[in-house]
């Protein structure tokens, strides 16, 4: 596989600027805290920079293959190495996590929460920023394993110190769960690494020489690795720490958690587990479909079961990222194409639901779906903004949604070579129901939140009207969408609605990598 | 009987062994540190015996110089009384690390010892001794070496560990570490005897040459007591049952001291006699490693979960830890593994105790002020010293093995060289380890939510004052930890030490 | 280029810009949506007029497209395949497949086209007084517009692609504009029923586009080098006889669920009633003449793919036609029990898109798009009718019995344009509705679906029938309730009278709109605004049948010309067209040589077509006899005579009796008895003729509606909901979980076993100590000897 | 010669001194058992010796011997500070520290 090593000091240096600002941070006094939101918003400005640049620099041309490839010796002894590079799988996420985290930043700026204490909080998600980074662009399994593992604590601090009620037993969980499977993953490389002869890391080298292996074997570590990554997707039934780790976690480490870090496993799948062993993915082909859609149609159930609308919004993405799973599973480069879209439109769509989110609880104090109601009259843009989200997260056609969905479940009619094509259509019936489902939780959180009359509660007085502007008189929190939230939600509504209508801007990026990626398959 | 002796020793043409005095310095600056800090500690006053801590502290310093300038001079195979002890690579890392340990744990201990009012300088004369007696140890090549050695690290320990004399807590750790240490020593004599009757030499060379031919009951059984005797020194379950109790009652200092320094002496006894004396013995001893290995790991960690007492619970952290550390010995027989295997061990045991003492150094610090040894005593740290709350952070997670922190390439180094052996029993064992390294941060994470989720107990919140040593000592850890986390190119090469792994054409 | 092309065009076929840029027409409104968004609320008019300026400026180009469309049509020989006017740039392609954009313009797009930008512009004139002072007057505007572009996009669009994403716009845009009073809690369900019951049907939508595309794809490259998402490729490949039979079913079937969920046909037609609950112009705009033709258009659009895929012409029942048949009856039965107007007008719709559906399915394609066409005029206006009435005479009631009756001395407009689409409506000679329903029922039997025909002509008795009831109550009789000026609170369950009053309570132009309107007034005609659009329809619902007047020959016969496409075989390229990637090309092919073959007896949909592909199936017409129009019209008088006496024997003796008795109050005092008899005759008569007659059937048939298919909607709701619950309460919290935490118990478990061994006493850890080691040195030595 | 009676004669002592270490509960007798553990190693480390007829066995011996009497002092030290403190010696009541 050919390298492109010109000006490759931008990956680095996008990557590690974060940690730069921690360093800074670590210096100015705790009291201080406008200079720590500065500072670590300017970090975070400049490193989207460099991401711009990045962007710039890109050589569209030739997206399948390693761009900016830095290759120096990290830890010889083990034979693997500082390989960094970026292609067109990965310049989507990449970028997708700096932006993400500005925004998340610029939200901070008046939602910091409780327990207060910014420096600690802003220096824990630049740390997270540079491991989600990290993790896009490491082409060495061991410097993948190390950036997937940095984000562990960071968001396990997020939850635990400024999360909920639940906030200590979720964080937990997400811990375990996550560490647990990244176990199981490090020794699935490991047995990857000397199966291939024990020469390198490089993914690669590994992709050349990793077909080789004896099927069974693959099949093993392909189990492996797919505990690993499954768990982080999260795929049924690892699922079960996402919806406390998303519902206890600040609003930020949830839109990072759902923008981002789920990314991480689906990106391990379509980067590492089934170009390198593609023998074992055909193999597990038919399962990971079929968990997918179990995972469709049990994320949907679990929606509707929810009375409490971050939890709601937390399953669904169990049911989102099935979607993305079931396009992987196709092991076709459409199928792939539609996974790598709905990463992103996920990532824009769910981000911005659990923002909404987490405006709602700070405005009322509660998120359950029965207490709220009338928002489109007390608030009347928070709700178009949520309204607007439930349509693109339900599909609708024109939105980045649908470009995530309708694909996947076209790629589900034809599976690659040698997976069974009766099974799989069958899966692209129940994907298609679930869009069915995922409009019946959507619209029905939508209808019971934001339409109807403002309940008494939050109205100030009895009478259910509130006199048309509900916000002012007697509940001071409930105002309309603040300039900060503005300036942190707007970029990802504009580029909702742009990638909806121009979805081409990403497949034509896409498109050559994920060939490149499934040639294994001699496709 | 007395006459044929002395017969033997008259016809034998005895010439005086030349002696290499380059290789023998950082002994003999320690000893010559040892007799400086006993005068000094006999001729000076009461409100002087404070000046015996920094000499102590310098005779370490000291000592590491030859180390380094052995380490740089191109003959780095030096042998002395004809091959029973030994300057290599292999011994020199080893002999770094207890130096610098030994100066860690003095820098840990000044404030303590000045705090309560104890002899200051019999205890720095232990630990001098304790520690000459683990560089011996690096070196040692000969059955009779390798017991004085033990001996001479582990007497100075037993004392060490009852120094609190007025404290019945300390006196039973003492008690229980000195009557099990003793007995377990004598067992391993009574192996160490069998082995010289089998090869008719207390050279493990000669030995190893021995036990190539074919394996009878009695050697087995001389093989298995010896290494009883080191496991016991390892706190390897189930001779780990005096670890817990000693180190509760000891103090923190020595404690630290314990399951740095005296540990990494007995895997590093372990490791010299596994590889140079029963190389081929290997059908022998890797079962036992395995079992070893994977009930060390597990019993340490379910055990670790149940504490309340962060002192304990890091007793039983650093029991499950001496599990991974094994690990790669379970399988270290197979060919060319062996070479990783020892430069996993290596490596694990450099990261391990910069990671360890580090914690002890924190939990000295914290506990000065909550004056309590209860995990829950840590809630709400981050409120009032954030600063201490990130470095326990960090230590906590390097133990827990999670990048980018030191503890996590020590792990993986570990599992690497498990799976090369690309054996069932190897995936077998890695599993197990894998699980381990996860419930393993169940009591790990427990101190860190009290540190970062809860309050402070009785809402006390005034800061933790630092004394400088325990600053240099924390930044020394601290350092250690991230660099070889993030870096680990660094030490890993010490890893590859063909002289000890010659048997396994390493 | 642009230019270039289109030279090119008129090199054979005349073609015009605004032919070639009928895709900028979706796009105004587009435009103008976002506008209004952003700016409308500073707009004098609050953003009203953006919305009607573009829409004009829409019908403006459709216009003007649709008149070169007719050059381009009428300069070739009747025969003679019309290419339709294609332009596509890739929108998005993955993995070699490329999906397009654009546009593919034919009669069919333009007729609708047409229809669309005319009904909108009108309906959204008349909104401009109707919502006066409505409190999200702007939002209402804004997605009025969104929905017409939403339309627009579908009637063009070139590929499956471009015409789902209209299709979900709609479906958007029907959503906010159900719920847009969504203060009142039955608003807003029916909004998410209406939402969800379409996006039920389109499961069908997704699964059969999907089929269809892998099915066809390979030939549509090889053969035309175009994806099989193209309109056209499908087409093509239906009637090559190169699908297997399977595949193309399933894909036929599966669009028609969707088509079913779209059009309300049985038995997802529940939400069309619930409908109604929007704004009066939504019903009239949406859920009567455009969107919920959408499905009929889809169908009349893949024609050869349902063609093939049902085997229409081939037997003499299909899915197609059943569903019309079904829905034309029980929605024609079920408009007899309705008291609120646009609920009868709503399940008129209903039947109404049965007939299209079976003329559809009965191959009279040209008489169903005709329908559409004409069915838009009379329907739209007899909704705008209705609303005029609650706006201007019943006080925002809908209640026919409670709230009007006797309107036609008030409001003459209003009466007048009503009369004129019933009559329309109810299919009577010389109005539009006689032309095509009559065609319809006249094709059904002459393709040999002769059951079908009498379904058509018992529908058409029901039409004429429950239109009359309706006409009555509302406009003959006596004033009743709001109408006769009564004063009575709001309380009664109409939604517009809810949320008008939330207009007063809550917007400064509350009060003007309360001064003009208010209970103390009577009723009276509706402004300018109202009654312009009504009468512009009125004359439509007139006019448009001579269209495509089969009873005047020939050359009356302007839809068959225009519209209909030309079943012919003709070579590969001239069907492609236009290469994907980049702006397309509008392509002619040489009519010339076309016509020298011309071997007009096209094999289309009957044979495979040899040295060419077809793009539409050979259908035949039923050649017009007046014996068979007069049949159905005497049918059709029959019905409105036979309601009509009913309806005066109902209402006109009780409210005379009501009448009588009032005088008797005021003259005598005391008649009680007399009255109360009297009353006993007209409970009699309801008892005995209605419940007798109507009731038993019609109720019947409501209570399945409500009870069972209604029931089934909700139902399978709330069996999901609490299925849901129970999984998540048992499956996900007790076993995936429970699994989770147990383990973690079970290793805490584990420590507090172990920690007896931990005794503290020296000896016993002695004892362990060498126990190992005993047991250890016993394995060995039994090993080793 | 009599090698293995001696070697003999060290096995028994050595069983020995392993039960006195678990039996007793007494600091003193425990570590007089370690003693017989110690000399039972010194008998066979002699016995291999005059078989083998070569002094490296009398030396390590003599190491042990040595050692063996640094330990007990350190011992017996020990058990003295225990006595001081709790006024008893029996090794059960040193288990305040457990599980």
């Amino acid at each position: 596989m050919e390298l492109l090593r010109d000006n490759n000091w931008v990956l680095t240096i996008g990557t590690f600027l974060p940690i730069v600002g921690v360093l800074i941070m670590l210096f100015i006094p705790k009291a201080d805290e406008v200079a720590h939101k500065a500072v670590a918003l300017a970090t975070a400005v400049a490193t989207l920079a460099v991401g711009v640049w990045t962007l710039v620099l890109f050589d569209y041309g030739q997206a399948e293959k390693l761009q900016f490839v830095t290759d120096v010796e990290w830890i010889s002894i083990i034979k693997s190495s500082y390989l960094i590079g970026l292609d067109g799988i990965s310049l989507p996420m990449y970028f997708l996590s700096m932006v993400v985290t500005v925004l998340v930043m610029i939200y901070s700026w008046d939602h910091i929460p409780n327990p207060g204490n910014p420096k600690a909080f802003l220096i824990l998600m630049l740390i997270l920023q540079t491991g989600m980074a990290g993790t896009f662009i490491a082409q060495d399994l061991v410097l993948f394993f190390v950036f997937f593992e940095v984000v562990l604590l960071p968001m396990y601090f997020m939850i635990g110190v400024w999360g909920g009620e639940q906030r200590q037993y979720a964080s937990l969980k997400f811990f375990l769960y996550t560490m647990f499977g990244s176990a199981l993953m490090l020794v699935a490389f490991l047995a990857l690494f000397f199966k291939t002869g024990a020469e390198s890391f490089a993914i690669p080298y590994l992709v050349e020489n990793g077909a080789s292996i004896a099927r069974n074997t693959q099949i093993w570590i392909f189990a492996g690795m797919f505990i690993g990554f499954a768990v982080k997707v999260p795929m049924f039934p690892f699922h079960t720490w996402l919806p406390d780790a998303h519902t206890q976690a600040p609003t930020q480490g949830s839109v990072i958690l759902a923008a981002i870090l789920l990314k991480l496993g689906t990106y391990g799948f379509i980067r590492i587990a089934i170009p390198v062993l593609p023998e074992a993915a055909k193999e597990w082909a038919p399962w990971i479909g079929l968990l997918a859609v179990i995972g469709i149609i049990y994320g949907a159930l679990g929606c509707l079961a929810q009375t409490d609308m971050k939890r709601l919004i937390a399953f669904s993405s169990v049911a989102h990222m099935g979607f993305v799973m079931l396009g992987i599973s196709t092991l076709t480069p459409f199928g792939f194409n539609a996974a790598l879209f709905g990463m992103v439109a996920h990532g824009l769509i769910t981000g911005m639901l659990f923002f909404v989110a987490g405006s709602v609880k700070e405005r009322y104090h509660t998120l359950e779906i029965k207490r709220l109601s009338g928002m489109l009259k007390q608030v009347p843009r928070l709700g178009w903004i949520m309204g607007f989200c439930a349509m693109a997260s339900l599909g609708l056609p024109g939105l980045a949604g649908f470009w995530g969905e309708f694909p996947a479940i076209l790629s589900a009619y034809s599976p690659a070579e040698g997976l069974p094509e009766e099974t799989f259509r069958t899966f692209m019936v129940i994907a298609a129901i679930g869009t069915v489902f995922a409009a019946g939780y959507l619209l029905w959180l939508y209808q019971r939140t934001a339409f109807g009359e403002p309940s008494a509660e939050f109205t100030g007085h009895g009478d259910g009207h509130g006199h048309g502007h509900g916000h002012g008189d007697g509940h001071d929190d409930i105002h309309d969408v603040t300039k900060f939230e503005w300036i942190a939600w707007t970029p990802l509504l504009i580029s909702i609605v742009v990638f909806g209508v121009y979805p081409q801007l990403m497949f034509d990026v896409l498109d050559p990598a994920v060939k490149a990626t499934l040639a294994v398959f001699g496709g | 009987m007395l006459s044929s002796l002395l017969s033997m020793v008259a016809d034998g043409d005895w010439v005086s062994p030349t002696i290499d005095y380059h290789a023998l310095a950082p002994e003999i600056v320690l000893a010559a540190g040892i007799v400086v800090v006993l005068l000094v500690d006999l001729f000076t006053s009461e409100s002087n015996k404070w000046l015996v801590a920094p000499i102590a502290s310098f005779s370490f310093l000291g000592a590491f110089i030859p180390v380094v300038t052995l380490a740089l001079s191109d003959n780095t195979m030096r042998e002395l009384f004809d091959g029973r002890y030994v300057v290599d690579e292999f011994s020199l890392v080893i002999k770094g690390l207890f130096i610098l340990a030994g100066y860690v744990v003095v820098l840990i201990s000044t404030d303590y010892l000045r705090e309560g009012d104890y002899y200051q300088g019999e205890y720095w004369f232990l630990v001098l001794t304790s520690i000459l007696g683990m560089v011996m140890m690096a070196s040692s090549r000969d059955l009779v070496s390798i017991f004085v050695a033990l001996e001479f690290l582990s007497i100075p320990a037993y004392m060490l560990a009852a120094w609190r004399k007025r404290d019945l807590k300390s006196n039973e750790a003492g008690v229980k570490y000195y009557l099990l240490g003793v007995f377990a020593s004598a067992i391993m004599l009574y192996g160490m005897s069998l082995l010289y009757g089998i090869a008719n030499s207390t050279l493990l060379t000669d030995i190893g040459e021995t036990l190539s031919g074919e394996m009878t009951s009695i050697r087995a059984l001389a093989v298995l007591f010896v290494i009883i005797g080191f496991a016991f020194k390892v706190s390897a379950v189930p001779f780990h049952t005096w670890a817990p109790d000693t180190y509760e009652g000891a103090p923190t200092p020595v404690t630290a001291f314990l399951s740095v320094a005296s540990k990494a002496a007995g895997f590093v006894a372990l490791v010299t006699v596994l590889y140079v004396a029963f190389p081929y013995a290997s059908d022998v001893w890797q079962p036992v490693m395995w079992i070893l290995s994977a009930l060390t790991m597990t019993v340490g960690n379910v055990l670790a979960l149940r504490q309340s007492n962060i002192v304990r619970m890091l007793a039983y952290s650093s029991i499950s830890q001496g599990g991974f550390i094994l690990m790669p010995l379970a399988v270290a027989g197979e060919g060319a593994v062996g070479q990783s295997a020892l430069r996993a061990v290596v490596v694990y045991l450099m990261l391990y105790a910069a990671t360890n003492l580090g914690v002890f150094a924190i939990v000295i610090a914290v506990a000065r002020k909550t004056r309590s040894g209860a995990i829950s005593s840590y809630g709400g740290l981050f409120s009032y010293a954030p600063g201490l709350a990130a470095l326990m952070t960090i230590f906590m997670a390097s133990l827990a093995g999670i990048p980018p922190l030191g503890g996590w390439f020590g792990k993986f180094a570990a599992f690497q060289a498990v799976l090369s052996a690309e054996t069932n029993w190897g995936y077998a064992i890695a599993v197990i380890g894998a699980v381990n390294s996860v419930v393993a941060f169940g009591y790990y994470g427990n101190v860190l939510r009290e540190i970062w989720m809860r309050p402070a107990p009785d809402g006390d919140t005034a800061p933790v004052v630092i004394q400088p040593a325990i600053a240099v000592a924390l930044g020394i850890t601290a350092l250690a930890t991230l660099v070889l986390g993030t870096l680990p190119g660094i030490v890993s090469h010490f890893g590859d030490l063909a002289s000890l792994s010659r048997a396994f054409g390493g | 280029m642009l230019s270039a092309s289109t030279e090119a065009a008129e090199a054979v076929f005349t073609s015009g810009w605004f032919l070639d840029h009928v895709w900028i027409v979706p796009i105004i409104p587009a435009v103008a949506f976002a506008l209004i968004i952003f700016f409308g609320k500073r707009l004098p008019m609050k953003g009203s007029e953006l919305g009607i300026i573009s829409m004009l400026a829409t019908l403006a180009m459709s216009a003007a497209a649709a008149y070169q469309w007719i050059d381009r049509v009428e300069a070739v020989d009747k025969e003679v395949f019309v290419p339709p006017v294609i332009k596509a740039w890739t929108w998005w392609s993955s993995d070699g497949f490329s999906f397009g954009i654009g546009q593919h313009i034919d009669g069919l797009a333009l007729i609708v086209l047409c229809v669309v930008a005319f009904i909108s512009t009108l309906v959204q004139i008349y909104s401009v007084e109707y919502l006066h002072g409505d409190r999200r007057y702007t939002h209402f505007f804004a997605s009025l517009t969104l929905f017409s572009a939403g339309m627009m996009n579908m009637v063009i669009a070139e590929n499956m692609l471009q015409l789902i994403l209209g299709w979900e716009i709609m479906g958007l845009c029907s959503f906010m504009l159900i719920g847009h009073w969504w203060e009142d809690g039955a608003n807003s369900r029916a909004a998410l029923k209406a939402f969800f019951t379409t996006r039920t049907g389109d499961i069908g939508l997704l699964v059969g586009t999907s089929v269809l595309f892998f099915a066809a794809n390979e030939w549509t490259q090889k053969t035309l080098g175009i994806s099989s998402f193209t309109i056209r490729g499908l087409s093509a490949w239906a009637l090559s006889g190169e699908p297997s039979s399977t595949a193309i079913t399933v894909g036929a079937v599966a669009l028609f669920i969707a088509c079913i969920g779209k059009s309300g046909q049985f038995p997802l037609h529940t939400w069309l009633p619930d409908a109604m609950a929007g704004p009066t112009p939504v019903s009239s705009l949406l859920h009567s003449s455009t969107m919920v033709v959408a499905g009929v258009f889809l169908v009349a659009r893949l024609y050869p793919v349902f063609f093939e895929g049902m085997n229409i012409l081939g037997t003499n029942v299909n899915f197609i036609v059943v569903i019309g048949g079904i829905t034309i009856v029980i929605a024609a039965a079920l408009a007899f029990v309705q008291n609120d107007i646009k609920k009868v007008l709503a399940y008129s719709t209903v039947s109404q898109l049965g007939y299209m559906m079976m003329g559809l399915g009965a191959g009279a394609w040209l008489p169903a798009v005709f329908h559409i066409f004409t069915h838009a005029f009379f329907k739209a206006c007899l909704f705008l009718g209705a609303g005029s009435i609650s706006h201007s005479a019943s006080h925002h009631s809908f209640d026919m019995k409670k709230d009007m009756g006797g309107l036609r001395k008030y409001m003459p407009i209003t009466f007048m344009t009503w009369i004129v689409s019933t009559l329309a409506l109810c299919g009577v000679f010389p109005f539009s509705g006689f032309f095509s329903k009559d065609e319809i029922i006249d094709n059904v039997g002459h393709n040999g679906y002769n059951l079908f025909m009498i379904v058509g002509l018992v529908g058409a008795f029901l039409t004429a029938a429950y239109m009359t009831r309706a006409t009555y109550l509302t406009f003959f009789g006596t004033s009743r309730g709001a109408s006769a000026g009564e004063h009575h609170d709001d309380a009664h369950g109409s939604h517009d009278s809810h949320a008008t009053h939330d207009a007063h309570a809550h917007d400064t132009h509350g009060h003007d709109d309360h001064a003009s309107h208010g209970e103390s007034q009577g009723p009276r005609e509706s402004g300018k605004l109202i009654t312009v659009p009504l009468i512009i329809l009125a004359v439509l619902a007139i006019g448009s049948g001579f269209l495509n007047a089969t009873p005047f020959g020939e050359k009356w016969e302007k839809l068959k010309v225009w519209v209909e496409p030309r079943a012919e075989v003709v070579d590969a390229t001239s069907v492609a067209l236009v290469a994907h990637g980049g702006p397309g090309e509008v392509r002619a092919l040489p009519a010339a040589e076309e016509s020298e073959d011309g071997h007009h007896s096209s094999p289309c949909g009957s044979e495979t077509p040899k040295d060419g592909v077809c793009v539409a199936p050979q259908l035949n017409h039923a050649k017009f006899k007046w014996s068979k129009a007069a049949m159905s019209l005497i049918i059709v008088f029959a019905g409105i005579l036979i309601s009509w006496f009913l309806s005066m024997q109902l209402y006109e003796r009780k409210n005379k009796a009501l009448v009588g008795l009032t005088q008797r109050n005021k003259l005598l005092g005391a008649g009680y008895n007399l009255l109360a008899n009297k009353y006993y005759l007209d409970a009699l008569y309801e008892n005995v003729i209605v419940k007798a007659i109507a009731y038993p059937i019609s109720r019947g048939a409501y209570w399945i509606n409500q009870k069972v298919l209604d029931g089934a909607v909700n139902g399978a709701g709330i069996v999901a909901r609490v299925s849901a619950g129970w999984v998540y309460r048992n499956i996900d919290q007790r076993v995936v979980d429970g699994a989770v935490n147990s383990s973690g118990a079970a290793a805490q478990g584990a420590g507090s076993a172990l920690r007896p061994v931990q005794s503290g006493k020296v000896n016993q850890y002695g004892a362990l100590l060498f126990g190992a080691a005993a047991i250890g040195a016993l394995v060995l030595v039994i090993i080793n000897t | 010669m009599l090698v293995n009676q001696f070697l003999m004669l060290g096995a028994v002592l050595f069983c020995i001194g392993v039960y006195g270490v678990i039996a007793r509960r007494n600091a003193v007798l425990v570590l007089m058992s370690i003693e017989l553990i110690l000399n039972s190693v010194n008998i066979n480390l002699l016995a291999f010796a005059l078989r083998n007829g070569s002094a490296d066995g009398h030396t390590f011996a003599l190491y042990v011997i040595a050692v063996a009497a640094a330990e007990v002092g350190v011992g017996l030290a020990m058990v003295l500070l225990v006595y001081r403190n709790r006024k008893s010696i029996a090794l059960d009541d040193l288990a305040e520290m457990k599980g």
